[in-house]
């Protein structure tokens, strides 16, 4: 097996010392978090956020409820998930009371926007949560990193300034971030929380402040004549197992087990495993979700077959941003634009 | 008696090729364009790079239980004179060809082992499952490259146990050595390439010599039916163990010996199929009833099911064999990286914690 | 529901010719284009038979994944038509139509599907001409583009486009 | 039954009679007259309606096995199978795949005395072995069937409670409120239970009907002494196979279409899983 | 299911262009259709019987008719079904006439095209489910909007027949147009004495409440049950305490205030009652010309008004009333000319319309009743009437007959010459149109009896020359080229839908047409109902009428009112919205969709919340059925499964 070590940029020599700073922000971000955490605890009814899992390279939520705990909590780019929808989605607190003390919640840039939607459509109240918001500088696809290096063992990923280390049975690999950062995250233009009580650590640059960087890959399909488009999501949506992660992953699909891909009265899909029934059930999601879609790319992020779902949702958040002017997840007094009308635009 | 082959790797596409004139051949393969996208079994056609390097995404246990199949096809016959009275023909006709899987690892072939307790040992027998099971014959891999979620040792197999296969492909320098292990396999390994020379033949033999040693995974299972009937009721068990589960189907669709399913009819006008379908016990429709009662109506209730079925369910109705094989694409697949090696594990910890 | 195989059960006399060809589903509203279909019927004002119409209350019945339904699963086209903005019988259920139509209408050709084959259009009991201009242009174009190809399996062939996503 | 347990055989609706406003129950025979003849199954056993293009549903065969013009079942409307039956007619083919599932232990009841303890549709699973029971009187001591319903318009099988009686069945008849003409008992089951209080010495319980009966009859039956073998119950579950292969119907390690309907009350207990 | 399809024939309405038989003989291979037959006139006596001996004979659990629209005969099958046993929302109908033989030749594809249709009427059958209506109770309470002749007469008919009436009426007077005309053709009656004393009525009738100088503000509800809020514009006049005396109208500084009443031709003042006989007989100060409203210094009615009335501070008020039915009987306006450039688009004060005539010839108008020139006060010798302005002229978007114009032309120049008995009288026209009873004769009097010259031909261009105007025209039936010189020029405006009448008919939620009038029902067999069920119509608001006419739909409009008020209780549609509860998620959308309020939430125990459709408050749009997520809340009889049925019958 070939060592998998990437090629030192030049610079990167120079700055060996601003990565031991990186690290320590990291560390301390950790740290603060933790601090933060262990005070408001008492106050809450539960705390929400990520730990290590059995995979370094992936992260797992956990649930809180004694201080003793608290230690597991991280943040950082390996922190992937969004957790907001545990906050709407039964079981998980089926357990707490309507009338019990707020919950907790770890928060990257993304993930309040969900947060806002879901307030928003009122499924929570503000007062309801208590967001410790992470400013975030991307997260890592850890299907990027097995494909730049076949991983045996890995037995610790950490971030240091711009690069991911793994030692991967006896083995270090350093990776550039910026290479194996989520698809969604390198148009980010909300790194930083839209919405919280506490924020941890310094606030992050946006990647993007213009729709085309954000819908770059939107873009990229566009350019493509129709039979080519038709050609890419068929060769892409028939890998599609119906296996719903997109759907059960998304924090805005607050329908789950009654959602209408399954049932049969009303009967939208069949069982048939055929491109026109995978092809529909991405337009049920997707369509579902139009101006509702906070673009935090959970979807994307769960399918076990690689398909670039969250990309169908961007289309029609780009859709959303241009016709009439509205991205979802920032203003939580805003009314989705598919349930309200404007008698006036003749010409949208 | 033991007949070998050694096809190098650069003549594996024509080897291929070859045998597929024999029989149809199923091979692991990317399932797009781009090499590292994920793989699946799918039928080789010449130019179909293997994918041998890794674990398939998907399992092998569509070859037998495809996602969808059908059962059975009707059709309502009216009398055209315009009696209100019509009929119904029904027919069941299967048509399964004889297919080689060449290159499936030894944790998805001893996966089928379960699969066979469940549909051919019961009192009724699968017709659909029994005849493409005796159609088909595994070449499989020797396993030389486990990764961290791997633990097949765990639960009975091995990185080199071929229970069940009808070939053993081991990986050498330059290409593989194949070697039938049962006489039909023989016959398809007549004129197919030469025998491997002394010094491969001797790699071979030591590759599955530290295969079979290898022990993959720590999980010790013993105990576990027992261990988890006592934790049934334990609601904080399960919560703590998957409260973060999302209640996807991920883990039970690319599990090899999950098989459970549903049937629906589809019908058009006057002719329809009764399909078979994949289902999931982790989806809420799977047990809820017409009167809209649910046994299980959240994940907590479904994860548990699903733990107990493979680990207590499962070995208490057919002697101890279990239903898992130790591949770890459940635990590689899972969005919120649960580990039913730890759900497991912890079964048989102090219940009292 | 159908699977992509063609209609095997088509009658073997001269209807087969017509029902394979193309056709049109046109969701109407009952007040106002359902009415105006009518209106043209009664001034036997002609038009091309490819047109099969769903009666529906309103536009706003008008989920948008009716019309995806029916292009995915091979219809030429899909017409939707009902009050213009301001007469909605229910008031508004138009404007909630009309967005939820832009919408779909700007998001087909992402997924591959021609647009072309979508039209909405707003017209009135009264408007039988109209009617009758808005079937035949419609028709018309969805005969130049020709039956809808529908979404085939995927093929053996590898001409699939490798897209750069980030 | 062939050797694909998923195929099932035609079989045409002979009657058709209308219990409740939704309960049918359906009278049908097998095509295949010598398979009808043949047809042999035990009270208690179930079996899979399917009408073509909606699907199967599973019902208890509710005619006994000493009637054989005919096999019985009653279905009442809750989805979309039972209400595609509701629409059938008289000389409409179906499918049936049966007999499956246990049956009752009619063997083992020899000799005591019976309680049969029914609600609403639950009486049908009941009827068959009750009916079996009358056609082999001698073989069982005292039968007392307590029924009961919601109304005396929601009761099942009314046309043949005096069949039951000449067949020497001490039936008790209840519903849960005073209705105009209703000359029997008034009040829920299982506070009529209490009030008739049969013996639990040498009888067997067997009852059936929604959930929350079950369960107060349970707490009725073990006030009066029944031990938990003594109380036999049919569980119900969402089935698609019917054969124990598809999963779904599990409690614990056992298939409630294969291991059941009918359990007993300890084997429940021992079972575990979710209900 | 067993489903029975019965192909209509309609003589050679639709057989001419559909082979009815195949059709029927195609429906018997779809499943569960049982039986199947085309038949010569299927809405007949004998044709619905045969559907109902089908029903019985061969047990039908469902119909479908091929046969016109559902919106002429769908009640009709309906009642049909219904009479056998069936509920009757087991029956579906295909429109093979006005969607099919009507509007194509090729047999063989309208044949192909029928039978699909009737696939999938049938597929949709398969789906649908017996609906039950429930009863709710009818507020016997009717609301006419519009005080002219039509909505008096509605008011009046329906208050004798001991309704209570509400009447809003815009302007400060009821009466309408018919208020400011002189006399009435064909019989020359005089308008005010045969308006007046109904006018009179409607004041004096204890259960009409007029709300005049009022309009509506919003409508709610349904059928039986509106809700209306009606906004009472400031009149600065307490009308409760207002007599009436007119001294206010005296004393008043404002003496340029137009006096629309006389259509400008003499002026107000800023504080008026239009006419003598006006009901209400109540003051109004126009606020855009009282000096003191704007701001100058006076305030004198307020001074000498006896009772105090004055009121600068008053405000809109909206006060709220229930009714069961609602009257639209707003009228008509009159065609602006000023847009006919070549007649002096209005520059000439001599060129006049015919409002403006009917003024002039009132002997409460401007002049006293003495015709004369509105520039010099002369009397005029030669006079010239335009037909046509503003009516059958695409070029101005007034494509249509006002119908009325020919008419009042004849009646103003026979008024004209007995007022003027020297002087001429000529009238341009393109056709006459006189179809009344009586009104061909009272033009042929018009110009036998009374010499008035009639010359076929448009009128090319209006001009000056001296203290005269020239009419310069052709007439086409001499094919010469004529040219008048007229004292007076009087331009025959033609009938346009009211200002406003687009704004009120949302309200309503009635449709309109093109050019603003509200839509009937059915032009032939429903002309005074509209879609929406409740709402009637009268008079001009409908189209151009004159006042037999509109008099006459007056009466019908309060006939139907008046048999819906026979009933204590309506049925209710039970196509409506129901949520199944199993899978309501609360997201709540539905309630934030629904235009009419109908739905809320329930809190089931436990806490847990449910949307809840109002059966009676809801509509059957299905706004909430497309916005619903998890579709658990369904239109009935156009549920999901229903519509997706139809469709997949074409997904080929």
């Amino acid at each position: 097996m070939a060592v998998g070590w990437v090629k030192r940029s030049a610079a990167h020599h120079a700055v060996s010392e601003i990565e031991r700073v990186e690290k320590a922000v990291l560390e301390t971000s950790r740290m603060q978090l933790h601090k933060l955490v262990e005070e408001a605890l008492p106050e809450l009814e539960m705390m929400i956020g990520w730990a290590e899992s059995s995979d370094p390279l992936q992260t797992t939520p956990i649930f809180i409820r004694d201080a003793k705990s608290i230690s597991k909590l991280t943040c950082g780019p390996l922190c992937s998930q969004n957790l907001t929808g545990y906050l709407v989605k039964p079981p998980a607190l089926d357990s707490v009371p309507k009338d019990a003390k707020p919950i907790g919640i770890c928060v990257k840039g993304c993930d309040s926007r969900s947060l806002v939607a879901l307030i928003q459509e009122k499924f929570l109240t503000r007062d309801r949560v208590r967001i410790f918001g992470i400013p975030c500088r991307g997260t890592v696809d850890w299907r990027k990193v097995e494909k730049r290096v076949q991983l045996l063992n890995v037995k610790s990923a950490t971030v240091e300034d711009d690069w991911l280390i793994l030692d991967d049975s006896g083995t270090t690999h350093k990776i550039a971030l910026e290479e194996v950062l989520s698809r969604k995250c390198l148009g980010c233009r909300y790194p930083n929380p839209v919405i919280h009580d506490v924020l941890i650590g310094q606030s992050a640059t946006p990647r993007s402040t213009d729709l085309a960087t954000t819908y770059r890959d939107v873009d990229a399909i566009e350019k493509e004549p129709l039979e080519q488009r038709l050609a890419f999501w068929q060769s892409e949506l028939d890998r599609c197992i119906r296996c719903y992660a997109c759907r059960n992953a998304c924090p805005l699909c607050v329908c789950q087990d009654k959602c209408i891909v399954e049932t049969r009265e009303p009967r939208w899909l069949t069982q048939r495993a055929g491109i026109p029934e995978k092809f529909l059930f991405h337009f049920i999601h997707a369509m579902h979700l139009a101006g509702r879609c906070t673009g935090c790319g959970e979807c994307e992020r769960v399918c076990p077959m690689e398909i670039p779902v969250t990309l169908i949702k961007e289309k029609l958040n780009k859709i959303m941003e241009e016709m009439l002017g509205y991205a979802a997840g920032l203003d939580p007094d805003a009314v989705p634009p598919l349930l309200t009308f404007n008698p006036g635009e003749t010409e949208i | 008696m033991a007949v070998k082959i050694f096809i190098a790797t650069d003549r594996l596409d024509s080897v291929l090729e070859k045998l597929s004139t024999k029989i149809d051949l199923l091979i692991p393969a990317s399932l797009k364009d781009d090499k590292s996208a994920p793989t699946g079994f799918v039928p080789f056609v010449p130019g179909t790079a293997p994918a041998f390097d890794r674990q398939t995404t998907t399992p092998l246990k569509k070859a037998l239980l495809p996602q969808v199949e059908t059962l059975l096809r009707f059709e309502y016959h009216k009398d055209p004179q315009g009696s209100p009275k019509s009929s119904v023909t029904v027919d069941d006709q299967r048509q399964v060809r004889p297919t080689l899987v060449f290159g499936a690892r030894p944790c998805d072939v001893k996966a089928l082992t379960t699969l066979d307790r469940v549909f051919s040992n019961g009192p009724y027998v699968d017709p659909y499952y029994v005849e493409r099971r005796k159609n088909t014959l595994f070449a499989t891999l020797v396993c030389r490259q486990n990764d961290a979620k791997c633990f097949c040792t765990s639960v009975g197999g091995g990185p080199a146990d071929m229970e069940g296969s009808h070939l053993r492909i081991v990986p050498v320098d330059g290409g593989y050595v194949v070697e039938a292990l049962s006489p039909e396999a023989q016959t398809l390994l007549e004129n197919l390439a030469d025998a491997p020379d002394s010094a491969r033949d001797a790699q071979a033999g030591q590759i599955v010599e530290e295969a079979l040693k290898r022990r993959v995974g720590e999980l010790d299972t013993k105990g576990s039916p027992e261990a988890f009937r006592k934790r049934f009721d334990q609601t904080d068990y399960w919560f703590q163990m998957i409260n973060q589960c999302l209640g996807c189907g991920v883990c039970t669709y690319v599990c090899p010996t999950c098989y459970c399913f549903t049937i629906t009819d589809e019908v058009e006008n006057l002719k329809g199929e009764r399909l078979r379908s994949w289902d999931s016990c982790m989806f809420y429709h799977y047990t809820l009833e017409a009167s809209g009662h649910n046994p299980r109506p959240t994940k907590l209730e479904r994860y548990r099911n699903r733990v107990g079925h493979k680990f207590s369910y499962i070995p208490e109705r057919y002697e101890g064999l279990l239903g898992c094989c130790g591949c770890g694409r459940c635990i590689r697949s899972c969005p919120v990286s649960i580990d039913i090696r730890q759900v497991v594990g912890h079964l048989k910890e102090n219940t009292s914690e | 529901m159908k699977d992509l195989s063609p209609r095997s059960s088509a009658p073997a006399d001269e209807t087969a010719a017509t029902t394979q060809g193309i056709k049109i589903v046109g969701f109407l509203c009952n007040w106002c284009s359902y009415g105006g279909a009518d209106t043209a019927g009664v001034c036997r004002f002609k038009q091309p038979t490819d047109l099969r119409v769903v009666r529906i209350p309103c536009t706003g019945r008008m989920d948008p994944l009716f019309i995806a339904k029916s292009l995915i699963y091979g219809v030429d086209g899909v017409l939707v038509s009902g009050c213009h903005p301001r007469d909605c019988h229910y008031a508004v259920g138009n404007f909630y139509a009309r967005r939820r139509m832009e919408a779909l209408k700007a998001f087909l050709p992402f997924m591959g599907i021609d647009t072309q084959r979508f039209r909405y259009t707003w017209v009135s009991a009264s408007e039988g001409q109209q009617w009758q201009k808005v079937v035949t242009e419609f028709s018309e174009q969805i005969h130049r583009l020709g039956p809808n190809p529908g979404l085939k399996q995927r093929s053996g062939d590898h001409s699939i486009p490798s897209i750069a996503l980030r | 039954m062939n050797n694909n347990p998923y195929l099932p055989e035609l079989a045409t609706v002979q009657e058709i009679i209308t219990e409740t406003g939704n309960i049918r129950t359906l009278r049908v025979t097998l095509d295949n007259k010598q398979r009808m003849e043949q047809f042999d199954f035990r009270p208690g056993q179930v079996g899979q309606l399917s009408v073509f293009g909606t699907g199967e549903s599973t019902f208890v065969i509710n005619s006994p096995p000493t009637r054989k013009d005919y096999l019985q079942f009653s279905v009442m409307k809750t989805g979309e199978v039972t209400q595609r039956i509701h629409q059938l007619n008289t000389g409409d083919q179906i499918g049936l795949r049966a007999p499956l599932g246990n049956g009752f232990g009619f063997e083992d009841m020899k000799g005591h005395d019976i309680l049969f303890v029914g609600g609403g549709i639950g009486m049908a699973p009941l009827r068959t072995l009750l009916l079996y029971m009358i056609d082999n009187r001698s073989d069982y001591g005292d039968i007392t069937v307590i029924y009961g319903a919601r109304s005396p318009k929601d009761l099942c099988f009314t046309y043949e409670f005096q069949e039951w009686r000449d067949g020497g069945i001490n039936l008790i008849l209840t519903v849960d409120a005073e209705f105009p003409g209703w000359k029997e008992r008034v009040g829920f089951v299982p506070t009529v239970l209490s009030e008739v209080a049969p013996s639990a010495k040498n009888r067997i319980a067997i009852t059936c009907g929604p959930p929350i009966m079950i369960k107060f009859v349970l707490f009725g039956l073990k006030e009066l002494g029944y031990e938990d073998p003594q109380i036999i119950t049919t569980l119900e579950k969402r089935m698609k196979c019917g054969i124990g292969i598809c999963g779904r119907c599990n409690a614990g390690s056992k298939y409630v279409c294969l291991d059941g309907p009918v359990f007993s009350y300890d084997q429940i207990r021992s079972m575990g899983g979710e209900l | 299911m067993r489903i029975g399809v019965f192909v209509c024939n309609c003589g050679t309405n639709i057989a001419g262009t559909v082979d009815t038989a195949k059709v029927a003989s195609e429906a018997l291979t779809f499943a569960d259709v049982v039986y199947a037959t085309n038949y010569m006139y299927t809405c007949s006596e004998p044709g619905q019987q045969e559907i109902q001996r089908a029903i019985g004979e061969h047990g039908l659990q469902g119909v479908v008719v091929a046969a016109c629209s559902p919106r002429m005969h769908e009640p009709t099958f309906r009642r049909a079904v219904e009479k056998a046993g069936l509920n009757k929302y087991m029956f579906e109908m295909a429109n093979i006439r006005e969607h099919v033989s009507w509007i194509g030749n090729d047999k063989a594809a309208n044949t192909a095209k029928a039978a699909d249709l009737v696939r999938m009427a049938v597929a949709k059958l398969r789906f649908n489910q017996p609906l039950f209506s429930s009863k709710m109770p009818v507020n016997k309470r009717l609301l006419v909007i519009g005080g002219g002749v039509a909505g008096i007469q509605a008011a009046l008919d329906c208050a004798d027949g001991g309704m209570d009436v509400v009447m809003v009426e815009r302007k400060q007077y009821i009466g309408g147009k018919m208020a400011q005309l002189d006399k009435t053709f064909p019989t020359i009656d005089c308008s005010s004495c045969i308006l007046g004393p109904k006018m009179v009525d409607v004041s004096q009738k204890e259960n009409i409440t007029l709300y005049a100088s009022s309009e509506i503000e919003s409508i709610s509800g349904y059928i039986g049950n509106f809700t209306v809020d009606i906004r009472k514009k400031a009149t600065y006049v307490n009308w409760d305490a207002c007599t009436g005396c007119g001294a206010c109208m005296e004393k008043c500084p404002a003496k340029n205030t137009p006096d629309v009443f006389n259509e400008n031709l003499g002026s107000a003042r800023a504080i008026n009652i239009p006419f003598p006989q006006a009901i209400p007989k109540k003051a109004v100060i126009d606020a855009r010309h009282c000096r003191q409203l704007n701001g100058k210094k006076c305030g004198v009615c307020a001074k000498i008004c006896p009772v105090k009335a004055i009121d600068f501070e008053m405000k809109d008020t909206i006060v709220t009333e229930k009714v069961g039915a609602i009257i639209a009987a707003t009228g008509y306006d009159l065609f602006d000319h000023s847009v006919y450039g070549e007649y002096g688009a209005g520059r000439y004060p001599d060129v006049i319309t015919g409002i403006q005539y009917e003024r002039i010839l009132s002997a409460s108008g401007p002049y006293g009743g003495h015709i004369q020139r509105p520039s010099d006060g002369k009397e005029p010798k030669n006079i010239v009437f335009l037909a046509c302005v503003g009516s059958r002229d695409a070029s101005v978007g007034r494509p249509y007959c006002s119908g009325v114009c020919c008419m009042y032309i004849a009646k103003q120049a026979i008024l004209t010459k007995d007022h003027l008995p020297e002087s001429n009288s000529y009238v341009f026209y393109m056709d006459i149109r006189a179809p009344g009873k009586n009104y061909d004769e009272f033009v042929r009097r018009a110009q036998e009896e009374y010499g008035v010259q009639y010359i076929r031909g448009r009128v090319a261009k209006i001009y000056p020359r001296g203290d005269r105007m020239v009419v310069q025209g052709a007439d086409t039936l001499l094919g010469v080229q004529v040219e008048v010189e007229a004292d007076l020029v009087v331009l025959a405006t033609g009938i346009e839908s009211s200002a406003g009448a687009g704004e009120l008919a949302e309200k309503l939620r009635i449709s309109y047409d093109q050019y603003g009038f509200y839509m009937e029902s059915h032009p032939k067999l429903r002309p005074v109902e509209t879609n929406t069920a409740g709402v009637y119509l009268a008079g001009a608001c409908q189209g151009p009428k004159d006042i037999p006419s509109s008099v006459a739909q007056g009466s019908a409009a309060a006939s139907k009112v008046q048999s819906l008020f026979a009933h204590d209780t309506i049925e209710t549609n039970p196509q409506v919205a129901l949520v199944n509860e199993r899978n309501c998620i609360a997201c709540g959308k539905c309630i934030q969709v629904c235009p009419f309020g109908a739905i809320q939430w329930k809190e089931l125990r436990g806490g847990i919340k449910k949307a809840e459709v109002l059966p009676t408050v809801c509509q059957g749009c299905g706004v909430c059925n497309a916005t619903c997520p998890p579709k658990a809340v369904q239109l009935q009889h156009a549920t999901d499964n229903q519509l997706l049925a139809e469709v997949n019958e074409l997904c080929a």
